[in-house]
């Protein structure tokens, strides 16, 4: 299993504390929100907590600008969303307890077997692990491609935050 | 004649669309059109007939498809298969082109006063003739196909129109349900029908007639060859096209439908449960008899499906009531005599006996019809004593019930004298005794309903006369070959009819005689006890004190009558008896079993309902839970695979 | 493998990591009665199929290095651009009902 | 840090872009339609009427359907653009045409649904285009991130048209059409996070999202993240297409949208998911094909038999239409599980059978709509009468959809299920016969619709309140015309169409 950052020991000492300390705290913060809270605004906060680790995660995998972009449009825009929206459903806050025992056991038992299967198909794979990470600023490259190999869905992305700007003002619009 | 055969066709529907769209305000004008295209069609089908039977022949076809171009598959061979469609004339088709022209022209012209009431025509006038027009088109096109693709298309559409004109009283409820049921149970014939297309498609490689006669000749084929549950392949394909025939002509187990049916208006019954529809199951199998030939297992089930149900039928006959449920049971009846000639190895039989039944029980329908017309009931014994009041019906529908109980030298005598020869050579002597029963049976019930009809004294409420015009001539003409036609096929005509169908494969049949005397006198004695029962005066046999009678034993020695008394005793204890059994079952076990399946689908419906929980949480569990399902089901056959 | 190899993060960490929270995710959408809950559930479910791309994207060789980091760029607009819809739909549904409890909206059903 | 090794990036000349611009042709008529609607559509209803706007739509998708035809051509060569994210072969035109029939239908059928609206009818038009663009590229879409975006922009736009009747008072259409738009918003986020999932293990086992290297990797050896990826892959799609047990949404969101875009939902999406699903497990997962076509064969027969038994107790006719689509789904996936040039072939001449059918009988219940606003079956009663080309239309596509010949319903199943025989495998054919039972008893609830028009007496106190004529838009007019057109001939001269299904499906398969 090739590390991280396996060249640089500082590296690999920061790497790992920020990723236990992300990962600990996501899962639990993730754990909380699910089962836990019946807040909804503490859930959405809870939330931010995970994806707050999960920007943490990018930037050690080498993802700087993709952490930015998940605490701009993440943190920034769609949890601030989700809270307005909570905001302007009174009487919805405090989520009255969850659905019925039955509908909750289902759920469990689905999560758990989606979980089986995948860590059994994650760990079970021979994945084709290259060396050496690839120790670049992600920015240019990622713009760059943006323009040239991936015109096509970043332009289709386009008409699509198109029709969601329409397609939410109509809906959301006071009769 | 390619271009007369196309116009034979084509003139029905041209009808069809022309009431629909243009004429369908004018009453006059829609009925005037629809029997105008028919009389064209009928012309020009004696044309046919005439052609045909100076040896012409003609098939027209066109390639309407390309299947699986491209050489992507071996059995499709590198330029695919073409779908042809096409129309052909031969002896089979023109004879079918005769019949149904000819009855569906007189239906029409006697619909135009049966569908009048105390001076009004029916709401429904334009839209009854079009129907009409619709059903003719759709049967002409069952007739002259040359493929089982054209046939089956067209057989759909002969479904969907009956369902039209069973329910064109749709104002009743029975009616509907009539016309529901009569679909739905056709339709499970079909299903075998389509399945046996299928096999011969994928086997046979081709859907012409022509095709596939060529390997079931040679019996070499695929079809022959390759096997399935140990039967050749054929065997299934040809099952699955009997079943459809099944269906269609009402034969035991699907012909709960046909009695129901006479819901609707009588020339309907008259055209579709006589002369018609019904016999497409007969003619289909005609049509594809090469194929069962070749496989002899096929031929017994046709054979003792069609024995049964004729016995099966005609004892229902005897118990009932209801005019035109008694013809719909000696239609059934007559069905699996024909079936039983087919099943016997006789395509001449068959289809001599489905040319004169058409004729004569289309003309019992009409007078039926006729004499409903003018009591306003179905029921005998609200009728009697019709005989002075309805002279020319009463004259027409003795002709037809002579014909139908096989008097000597009427049509019906000798078409049924076909069969019986035929079943006595080929068949299963039980089968054979079963069809000798039935011509006394059908004889006795006949004439029980011909005499409660017109003999006696009036029981009903009416004030009947006799029909107008318009519905007496069509009776006149029709009665005309329900008498004469089956002349044809006799031996005084040297067998004309099984030379011009069968040609050169005719041979005259030998050692005829003690079987047609047998059927005569057995028709006779029917028609004599029924006379005895209903036509006397003063009732021979009293039918209603046999039963308490029969209880006070009378030595064997008393006197001669004594052997009339316990063949009472037997009849009705025991051939009525059964009948009424044979009725309930019909009634309790199959009606019920096809209720308990309709039950059966809906009560599973309703459960699988129950998932639809209207909760979109619920719904997210079987999207993931499917997932999960799909994911371990596909790991543990990779890990059976891999060990 | 042994404890220090254990605790310095691989690709096969980042892997059930991603699932652990796409799970929790399956069973929050499955269970919270809320509607906007819901919905932030799916978020969950989704940053853990981001980390497994960005984890691919890092860690497996290929010659389209970047293409999992795209990916994942697209699919951060595409749920934002989705979650503005979903809340737009969830105000108008509470604005119809006063409730966003799933369980209580099946007007359709049967 | 240390002085990066850099990314190359593809060079990209002005003529590829020329060239990926033309392939994109219709695609882009029907945004710059969308565009030019959604400007007019700011403008006050006084300036520019909706009306106006219905046909600005309508034309602009028939000029989309002109650079298809033009287009056939060049798509012989089945060109690639994007680097190969874009494919214009002559499967993806055959769906493009297909969506954009189906979605000038819709927009033709429009006008009942509208008139019950204050608003939101510009918008109706604007978003239905966006998403029929949505569709045409998920045909063209090559690669896993343009299969995406694609699948959420024609998603998104759905959502929309399902929630879109939220002002409509008449029972209880407004909450019903919300609650749909709900469900239909949520389960497809699911289905796309499982789809995502699905995705990324495709990502990380072949390091490619184009659909042709991934043959490459998954053609080796099928490990469990393999299998697991593929079945997430089957399940998102499979929520597209509703096929069992992925389909508990389709009956709450087709009776709850507005009818048009219950049209739209049956007819273009469900095909745009097929076309994907054909694409990808064509070109991406030829390696698996025991696998796929195992699981679809069980699918196909769970979601025929699911279909069919539940349609028999509706009493709502979109409901029931619902379900009936559910039954066609069933039987198209006997032809995924078939997996031969023919059995696609069939597919592709099914659902255009399916979409002149469906939509034919969509503007029939459309234009009822505004008579029986709880689009209860008992509410066709006596529409013979009221009506009779009307009803006539409706009785041809049920009758089409029951599979009675001549319709074209008939032969699109005939096909279909004779190239699954042809393949001479034992399941198969035991799914066909099924597969015919099946449509044998679908005429038990399509037959409870034709007897309630033809067949049943208006009760006298419901008589009294249909006294008005029903009206009828003359573009609704155009449109049913133009789909019974469809239904009548597309059967009966079929090899045209045909011909046209067997060279998309040709150009499929490697």
């Amino acid at each position: 299993m090739t590390g991280l950052g396996t060249s640089d020991p500082l590296t690999t000492v920061v790497g790992s504390i920020v990723f236990w300390i992300a990962a600990i705290s996501g899962i639990v913060a993730a754990f909380m929100m699910v089962f836990q809270i019946r807040n909804m605004v503490r859930q959405a906060l809870a939330l931010t907590v995970v994806l707050g680790g999960i920007a943490g995660m990018y930037a050690i995998m080498g993802a700087d600008f993709l952490a930015v972009v998940q605490l701009v449009v993440y943190i920034g825009a769609i949890i601030v969303l989700m809270i307005f929206a909570i905001f302007m459903t009174p009487g919805q806050v405090d989520n009255p307890g969850q659905s019925s025992a039955a509908q909750r056991a289902g759920a469990g038992v689905v999560a758990v077997l989606v979980f089986a299967a995948s860590y059994f198909a994650i760990t079970s794979q021979r994945w084709d692990v290259r060396g050496a990470a690839l120790d670049i600023s992600t920015i240019g490259p990622i713009g760059g491609l943006l323009f040239t190999r991936y015109l096509l869905p970043f332009e289709i992305v386009s008409a699509l935050l198109t029709v969601a700007l329409v397609g939410a003002i109509v809906i959301a619009r006071e009769d | 004649m390619q271009a007369q055969l196309w116009t034979i066709l084509g003139l029905p529907l041209m009808a069809f669309v022309v009431i629909v769209f243009f004429t369908r305000r004018s009453k006059d004008l829609s009925s005037f059109v629809a029997i105008g295209a028919m009389f064209g069609s009928m012309l020009l089908a004696y044309a046919t007939f005439i052609q045909v039977a100076g040896g012409a022949r003609a098939v027209s076809e066109f390639e309407w498809l390309r299947l699986f171009p491209a050489g992507a598959s071996e059995a499709a061979g590198e330029s695919g298969t073409a779908l042809r469609l096409g129309i052909q004339a031969d002896p089979l088709t023109a004879l079918m082109l005769v019949v149904v022209t000819t009855v569906s022209f007189l239906v029409q012209v006697y619909s135009r006063g049966y569908m009048v009431e105390h001076g009004h025509k029916d709401p429904g006038f334009s839209r009854f003739f079009a129907y009409l027009s619709l059903f003719t088109f759709s049967m002409l096109g069952l007739v002259l196909a040359n493929n089982l693709l054209f046939l089956f298309i067209s057989w759909e559409l002969v479904g969907l129109s009956s369902y039209l004109l069973i329910g064109f009283w749709y104002q009743k409820p029975e009616a509907w349900i009539a016309a529901k049921k009569a679909f739905i149970t056709t339709r499970i014939g079909d299903i075998g029908f389509l399945i046996g297309l299928l096999i011969l498609w994928n086997v046979g490689g081709s859907l012409q007639f022509t095709d596939l006669f060529e390997q079931a000749d040679l019996r070499s084929g695929a079809l022959f060859n390759a096997s399935l549950l140990g039967q050749p392949v054929l065997f299934w394909a040809c099952l699955g096209l009997f079943a459809g025939a099944v269906g269609k002509s009402g034969q035991f187990p699907l012909h709960v439908w046909l009695p129901d049916a006479m819901e609707g208006p009588t020339p309907v019954s008259a055209l579709i449960h006589a002369a018609t529809m019904v016999a497409a199951g007969v003619y289909l199998v005609a049509r594809t008899f090469p194929l069962f030939e070749a496989v002899p297992q096929a031929l017994s089930v046709v054979a003792f499906i069609g024995g049964f149900t004729a016995i099966f039928a005609g004892t229902m006959g005897l118990v009932n009531n209801d005019m035109k449920r008694v013809m719909a049971f000696s239609t059934v009846s007559q069905l699996g005599y024909m079936m039983l000639a087919l099943g016997a190895g006789s395509i001449a039989a068959a289809m001599f006996h489905l040319f004169t039944h058409a004729f004569f029980k289309a003309l019992l329908f009409l007078s039926a019809g006729s004499v409903i017309h003018a009591t306003e009931t179905n029921d005998v014994r609200e009728m009697g004593g019709l005989r002075r009041k309805m002279p020319i019906t009463f004259a027409t529908m003795l002709i037809g019930s002579l014909s139908l109980a096989g008097f000597p030298l009427l049509s019906g005598f000798w078409s049924k004298d076909e069969i019986l020869v035929a079943a006595s050579e080929n068949a299963n002597v039980v089968l054979f005794a079963f069809a000798m029963l039935t011509v006394f049976l059908t004889a006795f019930y006949t004439f029980r309903m011909f005499f409660l009809t017109f003999a006696g004294a009036y029981r009903g409420h009416h004030h009947p006369h006799e029909s107008p015009p318009v519905m007496t001539v069509p009776l006149i003409l029709l009665a005309i070959p329900a008498a004469a036609v089956g002349l044809w096929g006799s031996p005084w005509m040297g067998f004309g009819f099984q030379r011009f169908l069968e040609g050169d494969r005719f041979r005259e049949p030998v050692g005829s005689t003690p079987v047609m005397l047998t059927s005569v006198v057995l028709g006779l004695a029917g028609i004599g006890l029924a006379y005895a029962m209903y036509g006397m005066r003063q009732p021979a046999i009293n039918p209603r004190t046999v039963g308490a009678r029969s209880g006070g034993l009378y030595t064997l020695l008393l006197n001669r009558w004594y052997v009339d008394e316990l063949y009472m005793w037997i009849l009705d204890k025991l051939a009525i008896g059964t009948g009424a059994v044979l009725a309930a079952f019909d009634r309790q076990v199959l009606d019920g079993a096809i209720n308990a399946l309709a039950e059966l689908w809906r009560g599973l419906g309703s459960g699988l309902r129950g998932l639809q929980s209207g909760r979109v949480q619920n719904y997210g569990l079987y999207l993931f839970g499917g997932v999960a399902a799909i994911a371990f089901a596909l790991l543990v056959a990779q890990g059976g695979m891999a060990r | 493998m042994n404890a220090s190899q254990f605790l310095v993060p691989g690709l096969q960490h980042f892997l059930v990591f991603g699932s652990l929270l796409f799970s929790l995710g399956i069973y929050g959408a499955l269970s919270r009665r809320n509607a906007i809950a819901i919905l932030l559930s799916i978020e969950l479910m989704l940053n853990g199929v981001n980390i497994l791309m960005v984890a691919f994207s890092r860690y497996i060789t290929t010659t389209q290095e970047l293409a999992g980091q795209v990916f994942a760029m697209f699919i951060i607009s595409v749920a934002a651009a989705e979650a503005a819809v979903g809340l737009a739909i969830v105000i108008a549904v509470y604005r119809q009902r006063r409730t966003l409890q799933v369980d209580q909206l099946d007007l359709l059903k049967g | 840090m240390r002085p990066s090794p850099t990314i190359t990036l593809p060079a990209v000349t002005p003529d590829d872009l020329a060239n990926g611009l033309l392939l994109l042709l219709p695609v882009l008529v029907v945004v710059v339609t969308a565009t030019i609607a959604l400007i007019l559509d700011l403008a006050p209803p006084e300036w520019v009427s909706r009306r106006f706007l219905q046909w600005v739509s309508a034309f602009g998708l028939v000029v989309a359907i002109v650079y298809v035809a033009a287009l056939a051509p060049l798509a012989q060569r089945s060109p690639r653009a994007f680097g190969g994210f874009l494919a214009l072969d002559s499967f993806a035109l055959f769906f493009e045409f297909l969506f954009l029939v189906a979605a000038l239908l819709v927009i033709l059928s429009a006008n009942t649904f509208a008139d019950r609206q204050e608003s939101a009818e510009g918008e109706f038009y604007v978003i239905a285009l966006f998403s029929t663009a949505g569709l045409m590229l998920m045909a063209q879409a090559a690669e896993l991130i343009s299969i995406y975006v694609s699948l959420e922009l024609s998603s998104l736009g759905l959502a929309f048209l399902a929630a879109s009747n939220k002002r409509d008072r008449l029972a209880d259409q407004g909450r019903k059409s919300t609650e749909a738009g709900m469900k239909y918003l949520l389960l497809s986020a699911m289905s796309s996070a499982i789809l995502l999932y699905g995705m990324a293990l495709m990502y990380g086992i072949s390091g490619a999202t184009t659909l042709a290297d991934i043959a490459r990797a998954f053609s080796r050896d099928s490990t469990p993240a393999v299998i697991l990826s593929m079945a997430m892959i089957i399940a998102g799609f499979g929520f597209k297409i509703a096929a069992a047990p992925f389909q508990l949404w389709t009956p709450d969101v087709y009776q709850g949208a507005p009818t048009p875009a219950t049209a739209f939902f049956s007819v273009a999406s469900k095909a745009a998911g097929f076309a994907v699903v054909l694409r990808v497990l064509n070109e991406a997962l030829p390696g698996l094909t025991v696998e796929w076509t195992g699981v679809f064969g069980v699918l196909a027969f769970i979601t025929m038999t699911v279909g069919n038994l539940v349609a028999l107790v509706q009493t709502n006719i979109k409901r029931l239409m619902a379900y009936s689509s559910i039954t066609h789904v069933g039987y198209l996936l006997v032809g995924i599980a078939t997996a031969s040039p023919f059995a696609n072939s069939g597919i592709l001449y099914y659902l255009l059978a399916y979409t002149f059918t469906n939509m034919a009988a969509f503007i029939v219940i459309t234009i009822m709509a505004r008579y029986v606003p709880d689009d209860s079956i008992s509410g066709y009663v006596g529409l013979a009468k009221r009506a009779p080309i009307l009803a006539l239309g409706l009785t041809a596509a049920l009758l089409s959809l029951a599979g009675i010949p001549p319709f074209v319903g008939f032969f699109a199943k005939l096909y279909l299920f004779l190239a699954a025989i042809e393949r001479g495998n034992l399941g198969l054919q035991f799914l066909v016969v099924w597969a015919v039972i099946m449509s044998a008893l679908s005429l038990y609830y399509y037959g409870r619709v034709i007897h309630a028009m033809w067949m049943r007496e208006v009760e006298p106190a419901v008589a009294a309140t249909q006294t008005e004529p029903l009206r009828t838009a003359f573009s609704q007019w155009v449109a049913l015309a133009a789909s019974l057109v469809g239904v009548l001939f597309t059967g009966l001269a079929a090899a045209p169409l045909l011909a046209a299904a067997q060279t998309a499906a040709n150009t499929l398969t490697p």
